[in-house]
Formats: structure tokens, C-alpha cells, sequence
């Protein structure tokens, strides 16, 4: 699948895109999966999809507009990556980030994880997430029902559940 | 050659400023490239900085080419 | 997606089917979303697909009968997710289980958990996936390259990556 | 009435027994139970056994109507 994209990048063993457009978590995966992975030679899929909620925090959101550093952004994920990739035996990683306006019900980030065995697709897969939370320059500015705006502070822990 | 700086999100609207080139006479480092873009603004506590498009703190060096960016914490995904 | 079930549970918060055909999880994360979560109510969606290798201990494998115990991995399928459902605050989750005649690069699982945060989802989705190694009556018999068959002895820990 | 046995996997192969009722006279639990389908053929170490769908121990009590199974660790997902 092409992408209107703010930068794509593409390794043996990973891919990120950052697209200004919506996107389908299942079709990007189910593609991904077809012209990147040799079928019986992993046997663990570890996915994570981000989709815009219509509230945060007690409010009702109504759009948000996701900015993001080029360039850097584009470093960043591959650095986290690799970094994974030297972490855990991957057969391949994949980042896809949506920048610019979303609305609610659309998918914001996709990460995916492959590995022969399931520890290392499950830890990987979280470990991109929680890295991508804390270190990827992207920024969000809600819209809230009555129009105002608001900048979303900060990320919130990813490891504990409530 | 000049210093090219860059704010993102809040920083953005906090220095009505999203991007710039400064001359490098003056500056040495990230604290100094604040100054010059800021005047008196102070730098909010939560602050990050990057030197050529890698996390950097405000002491690091910096000079003719550099890109230094100023923006809030992250908050993606 | 209709599927030829030996076996299929559906509640409000959850569902699982034991199937005895190919599916596509891709496709079958897409049809389930759409028909079963809320677009704007969940923000988080974590998913497993676990796929037969062609390689397992050291040795070529070239298929797989997946037998089970019709009623009992139903009712204990179903007890897995309602005890996710109790512990983490759920959308939805759904449990997906191949059974008979497999062969490489094709899905066996398919473990996917939505919440309105990623903590929960992740936990969950794992914790699904990890409960069902272990309780559910599942049991797998390998075809080796030379047409001779041995029984998978037991599973291995998920939660220690290699 | 009767009980109802089944065995899956390897245990079925073991035993060369997928499903038979069995009278119930004589049977106090599910040990009784191994020794009127298993004869002499030891319990293999990790066998576990379920009553009515549900998991239990050799000791559990069964009678007429129930079920009960025998299979080796499970190995899905």
C-alpha cells in the first residue's frame, strides 16, 4: 500500500512510515506481512494499534491535530527499532505514525512485531510502544467539544494498567 | 553560515516562533541559542532540546550549521 | 466473516471461535472491530497471531492435526476471557483457535484485546494468550519432513524472551 | 447410566481409547475409573484428568452421568 507519507523508511528488517493520511491498521499489516515476512519462518505477531479516543481526561474530544519534528521523528523510530532488533531476535518490526488532523475512531500509530517464538514478538512489540511514547517528537492538540484547543502535557505510563 | 532553530507544539505558540536563523557569533551553546531567540521568555522547567535532530542538554556546544530545536515533552502514539 | 466452527461463544464483552478452516487474522480483526467496538470508545488495541513454522526443536515440520476437546476448550476458552474481562477494563476481546490439519504459514491463534488504554490491553492480551498455553485442551501433533509424527510434549513459558 | 470416558492425544494413542461408557458400579473416583480403562498400563507422570469439563484430581468423586477425561499436557496456541 502507497502512502501519502511524511517519510517512509525501509530497512531488511523493519519499516516505519509517517502518513498524513488515515490509514487501516489490518490491510497495512496484512500487506506488510505478505511482501516482508517468509511465511513459516516466524510464528509470533505482536501488534499494538493506537486509535483516537472521543474523550481524554473527563472531556469530549472532537478532532486533534498531531504535529511532528521531520526528520528527527524519522531517526528516532529507526533508532528504536534498531534498537529492538538487536534487543530481540525479530524477523522484521513495523512503525506506522499518522501526523496532521484525526479524528475520532482513526488509527494513530500501529506497531508490529514477528518473531519464531511469542515472548520475544509480545516484549518487543511493547517495548516499541513505551520507547515511541517517550522519545518520538510528536505532539498532540486536542480540540475539545466547544472548539477550544488544549496540548495534551504528557504521555501517561504504558506499563501499569489502572 | 548561520544557526537554524526550531520550535515545536507549545514552544511554538509560547515564542510565536517556529522557525529561525540566528547568526553563531555569541553563541556556545544550547542555554546561549535560548537566549538569543527568547530574550527574556523564560524556558519553561519541561524543556527538551535537540542538536541536529538528537536529544541534547543546554550545555552542549553548538556553532555555524547546527539545527537546535526547542519543544515539550513528546506525546505521540 | 462466517467460519465453519466446530465451535463458537459469543457475550457482550467477548467472543471465541474454534475453527476448522484457514482464516486470515487480518481480516478477521477488521470484520470484528467493525461489528463488535465502539469507534472513539477504545483507544488501544493489542493482538497476538500465533502462525505454525515450519521448524520446531531443531527439526523440519511439514503439517500439523491440532485436536481438541469439543465443549470442554470452549467452556475453558470462554472462562479465560471472562476472568480478563473482570480483571482489566475490556472493550471487547476475541480468542480465535485453528483445529485438525495445519500446515506452515498458517495461523493457529489469534488473541486480541481492546481498551481505552494500552496498559490494559497489552496485560490482557497476554495474559489471554499465556492462559490459554496453559489451560486450554489444545494438543499438537507434528509431521516431520520424513512423514513421521511425534506429539508436541508441552508448551514453553511465554513471559521469558530468549 | 453410565460414565462416560475420553481420552485425547497421545493418551489416546497410549491407551488406544477415544471414547467408552463404562458401569459406574465399583467406581469411587476418577482413580477407579484409570484402573477399569487402563488395566495394568501405569498412569504416565504428567497425566491430567478432567470430571464434567473441569479439571480435577485422581481423588475427585464421580458417578453415574459424569464424564471424565484423560489427556497429557495441553500444547494449543
Amino acid at each position: 500500500m502507497e502512502h501519502e507519507s511524511a517519510g517512509q523508511q525501509s530497512t531488511s528488517h523493519g519499516q516505519i512510515a509517517i502518513v498524513t493520511e488515515a490509514f487501516d491498521p489490518w490491510i497495512e499489516l496484512s500487506t506488510y506481512e505478505k511482501s516482508h515476512l517468509t511465511a513459516g519462518h516466524y510464528g509470533a505477531a505482536a501488534t499494538f494499534v493506537g486509535t483516537m479516543r472521543d474523550f481524554n481526561e473527563g472531556d469530549n474530544v472532537s478532532a486533534m491535530e498531531l504535529e511532528h519534528y521531520p526528520g528527527m521523528t524519522d531517526a528516532q523510530l529507526q533508532a528504536i527499532i534498531d534498537e529492538a532488533q538487536a534487543k530481540w531476535p525479530l524477523d522484521s518490526a513495523l512503525i506506522i505514525h499518522r501526523v496532521g488532523r484525526i479524528v475520532p475512531g482513526e488509527p494513530i500509530v500501529l506497531v508490529a512485531c514477528w518473531s519464531a517464538h511469542r515472548a520475544a514478538a509480545f516484549d518487543a512489540c511493547r517495548h516499541l510502544m513505551e520507547a515511541l511514547k517517550s522519545r518520538a517528537p510528536f505532539w498532540k492538540k486536542e480540540t475539545l467539544n466547544d472548539q477550544s484547543h488544549r496540548w495534551v502535557e504528557k504521555n501517561t505510563d504504558g506499563y501499569s494498567a489502572p | 553560515m548561520s544557526i537554524k532553530v526550531k520550535c515545536f507544539a507549545s514552544m511554538r505558540e509560547y515564542l510565536d516562533l517556529s522557525e529561525l536563523e540566528i547568526e553563531p557569533g555569541g553563541v556556545k551553546n544550547v542555554a546561549d541559542v535560548w537566549l538569543q531567540v527568547a530574550g527574556d521568555k523564560p524556558m519553561p522547567d519541561n524543556t527538551l532540546c535537540a542538536v541536529n535532530q538528537t536529544q541534547a542538554d543546554h550545555s552542549f556546544i553548538v556553532g555555524d550549521g547546527d539545527e537546535v530545536a526547542f519543544f515539550p515533552p513528546v506525546t505521540g502514539g
